[in-house]
């Protein structure tokens, strides 16, 4: 592999491209569908979510997208499902903010030292840790966390309907 | 950040300052029209050009992303250079000040302004925030009322009340063009909001003079240029209250404001690029970053001092040495005071006497600069304005009063 | 002008080229995107601060004279390289080509298009030139029809004669910024006219590469950029027929286009200045008018020449290499095309394609490149583009296709 | 005098600034009433100008403008009262091309040395090619040929109501 880009593309990321886990639809209702667009580059994911009792239920990824996007939406469906709806917002906040490039970085970095906005635990990130080298890519950002937009998006819908 | 400014180390940072005209040193006193550049905003222009152009927004290689860096950390820049809350969704990059009062005008104006309904403005208002006003006027029927000129050239607010009862929209300057006035657009904005009314301030003459905090002018919008700022042309920046900018339609369609569109519509992106169609003036933002450092670095507070201590000096020199020849259109003395002097010089036509100064080197402007409205208020079609800046010293101002004698003789 | 072009000769012009990017030489293929800047183009813009920036229109003294000349000239030099009969009229300087687009509707369509009134369009538009007409299709109730596209990358016209019917407004582009087919423009033109339209030519692609004359387009309206031409951001050209522009109302209210303003109303200025609203991207007009000279030095007709025997080599490079494996979005050959290769390579997500070739310093944008409704006719969310332009070379398409396979090894 | 003045302020021109010929009004009708703005400086001219049986027969200045446009209206006046409208229309031809900058020069030129477009009969001007020196000064042509387009602009409003 070319230098550099091993940080971006790590196996667990090309695995989770290549063998996407809970791609699909659900049937709604019950579920709940929202779709999320990166209008840069036209990537879309839609998301499909069941919320029951509190809890997600069950979650489905459709749409289209780069290696970045599909895989960190397929690790979102792996880690979300089961969780309260209060946990998978936790997860959602802890993501995005391994995600987030520090406004100080933004103006005064060169582009490749940047520390994320927050101390962030990545052990409480398991496997999605794999995608905190997106940092380094910072137009890769907005790929990385489509999909988690996009939930957080529904578990709002939701939220507003009372249905969770 | 204290202590006076040193003018001859500021003025080494200015290449074009080094010029002759007609064999004299260039004496430049129009920085309200359009100020100078020191050497590191060109540098960073250079710098951008020669070593990471590509277009924003969509690029996923080194140098587009690069690209993309400069420009939004320019925006950041701004938006501190301004004290917005959030300048990552509110400093929207547009061409120019008068772009940004058009904006304005198009999207919350046309979203929220319906026949009838009032727009309060100004005897002091610059075209820019004149015309795009009279033009949604005349396309909506609206009412315009206007806060007259006191005989001290400083808004005359006696009737604000009542002339702010019902009114919708307020859009008034922070610092007159013409007059140098400051007005107190602190307490105009509080009555606006009291009375209901969205304010938009023209900060086109302040924010490159004075130290600026959107929150404590309570302004809803603010529009400036980057080339009166010593910033590069073909940029300006319209602020706006996130909250008012997210409900508003957007300007401009095309690349890089749209989330979606199909054949049978489209739907916006978020801010601040939903008002950014189009390839945006990329070395230019990073051109007006360059000059927000370069101010910053120097301090608004002492750059302001520096003129008001200047204009004190002018207006000291010229009563002495011309007495009632010679007339200032604006405030006396310091207070709620810009660096700008509109002269009338006895019956001698400003066009005239900018024709004659420039034989000496010395760079006025002459005409209504945009403000014909304000002209007729005054009783004159046009007069010789002396603006100042940082890059300005007493010599300069000894050097119009030369010249100025040059043309009462050549008149006589 | 004849002969092929010495690129070797025309890198050394372009500073950023010796750039290295992650250890590799740059090879720069987003031209289509924004090109780069031949040093005269910046020496041009500095020599601009550095001796004669002053605000234009209004300065009587020397500096604000030779500013105003530069600016003029910049006019002119632009309305030659297009053929523009009245350059002094009708060339306007804009923000871009998407504002010059956004201001034909905002002009001429809100005067002129009434509920009900058809406005074609084609499959192959930028959403600079589809955004504006949505917009103004909500606004007015406007029907929208478009011309397909052929399975040959080309637009269908067998249709054209039924579409044009009753169309009082055609917008189509000169060349498509994804697919790089250069429309039978002209023809469409002729057809609108017979019909009694008006037509717009989005000419941001063309312009740059292509020798243009707008007699021979036969449009009323011509939009580009100037940085997809060599030239600076922040600058853009709106060239209109002299007697529709004078018809038109103006677009932005402000400084410079007016003839005279009252607090009840406002005249507007002669053209072309009707049109230019507030200070003006002067250093950028100094900018492009330096480009249009690169450009006329070496020649249009070379420089597509140029342009089409490198496109060859890559089709037959990359047909080679990849056969099926790679499939480029546009007509085959170099009939009616542009140096614009839009790729697909297996099913590896032009993103990555784009991160990729990043690290072997291959710069190609992948995306949508503003063209959403055509990716849906292309079945794809987005496509890699790699375009060309004077300052590539046989070695630039080889290491785009060595970083093609690397990325092939790594996507498996 | 400062140096290169000298060509813009010629002493006629002062002359007929410090003491313009045929200031005033006529009474409309019988004379006609046109107004001419320089938009760039606010200068202000209204011609009043009396056809009759093709002829210039009287004409008058106001407004307001510096010694260029002032003193340029002043000699226009001198020059065109008791002429035939054909007459005038030549001489605004003549002058206007006086006038004229060479696009080339706008283009290439030093801004000192240029040429007018057209060659000019100079001498069929008279006093008025004392405002020649005003094409090195490009700012103040709008200036000196302001009361003229506005005389040009009265003559095609006459012609066009029948007048002439
Ligand atoms: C065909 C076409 N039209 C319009 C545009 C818009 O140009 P700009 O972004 O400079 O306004 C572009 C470039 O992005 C283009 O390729
Ligand atoms: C008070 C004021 N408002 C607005 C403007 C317009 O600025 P610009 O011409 O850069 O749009 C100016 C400058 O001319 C100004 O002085």
């Amino acid at each position: 592999m070319m230098t550099g880009l091993e940080d971006l593309y790590r196996e667990i990321i090309l695995d989770h491209y290549r063998s996407p886990r809970n791609r699909g639809e659900l049937p709604e209702p019950p579920a709940h569908r929202t779709e999320g667009f990166n209008p840069l580059c036209g990537d879309e994911v839609v998301v499909y979510v069941l919320v029951d009792a509190g809890t997600v239920a069950d979650i489905r990824i459709a749409g289209q997208g780069c290696s970045i996007s599909q895989s960190s939406a397929s690790l979102m469906s792996a880690a979300v499902k089961g969780k309260s709806v209060e946990q998978v917002r936790d997860l959602i906040r802890t993501f995005k903010s391994m995600m987030s490039i520090h406004e100080a970085r933004l103006e005064e970095g060169d582009g490749e030292d940047g520390a994320p906005g927050e101390p962030v635990d990545l052990d409480s990130l398991g496997e999605l840790a794999a995608l905190q080298g997106v940092v380094k890519f910072p137009v890769r950002i907005k790929c990385a966390t489509l999909s988690w937009n996009t939930l957080a998006q529904a578990l709002d819908e939701l939220e507003t309907a009372g249905v969770s | 950040m204290t202590g006076p400014l040193d003018v001859a180390a500021v003025k080494k940072d200015f290449p074009v300052l080094a010029q002759q005209v007609h064999g004299h040193r260039l004496v430049y006193l129009d920085s309200a029209a359009s100020s100078q550049h020191p050497q590191s905003v060109l540098d960073a222009m250079d710098d951008y050009y020669a070593t990471t152009h590509a277009n924003v927004h969509r690029g996923v290689y080194s140098l587009a992303e690069e690209a993309d860096r400069r420009y939004e950390a320019a925006r950041l820049a701004v938006g501190r250079f301004i004290g917005a809350p959030q300048p990552q969704e509110e400093v929207v990059f547009v061409k120019n000040a008068t772009e940004a009062i058009n904006m304005v005008a198009a999207t919350w104006g046309r979203a929220n302004l319906h026949p009838g309904d009032a727009v309060l403005l100004t005897d002091m208002e610059h075209h820019a925030n004149l015309v795009p006003w009279l033009m949604l006027a005349e396309e909506r029927d609206l009412e315009l009322r206007w806060v007259g000129l006191g005989d001290d050239y400083r808004l005359d607010l006696d009737d604000l009340d009542r002339l702010l009862d019902g009114v919708k929209l307020v859009a008034c300057t922070t610092m007159s063009n013409v007059l140098g006035t400051v007005t107190p657009f602190a307490a105009i904005a509080a009555a606006a909001h009291d009375a209901g009314a969205v304010v938009v301030a023209d900060g086109a003459q302040s924010v490159p003079h004075l130290a600026t905090d959107v929150g404590a002018l309570g302004c809803d919008f603010l529009a400036f240029s980057a080339h009166k700022m010593l910033g590069p042309t073909g940029i300006g920046v319209l602020w706006g209250k996130a909250e008012l900018l997210e409900a508003m339609p957007p300007f401009l369609g095309g690349g890089g404001m749209i989330r979606d569109v199909r054949r049978d519509g489209f739907s916006p992106n978020v801010l601040p690029w939903k008002f950014e169609a189009g390839t945006p003036p990329i070395a230019e933002a990073v051109g007006l970053a360059a000059a927000v450092h370069y101010l910053e670095a120097i301090g608004m507070d002492r750059v302001h001092g520096h003129e008001l201590s200047l204009l004190a000096y002018a207006q000291r020199i010229l009563a002495e040495r011309f007495g009632d020849d010679l007339h200032v259109f604006g405030p006396e003395g310091t207070e709620d005071r810009g660096g700008v002097l509109s002269l009338a010089y006895r019956d001698v036509h400003p066009h005239d006497l900018s024709q004659v100064l420039d034989q000496a080197g010395v760079c006025v402007r002459a005409g209504h600069h945009c403000a014909k409205p304000l002209m007729r208020r005054l009783g004159v079609p046009a007069t010789a304005r002396a603006s100042l800046y940082l890059y300005n010293e007493e010599s300069d101002v000894d050097a119009l009063a030369d010249a100025l004698e040059s043309a009462g003789r050549l008149f006589g």
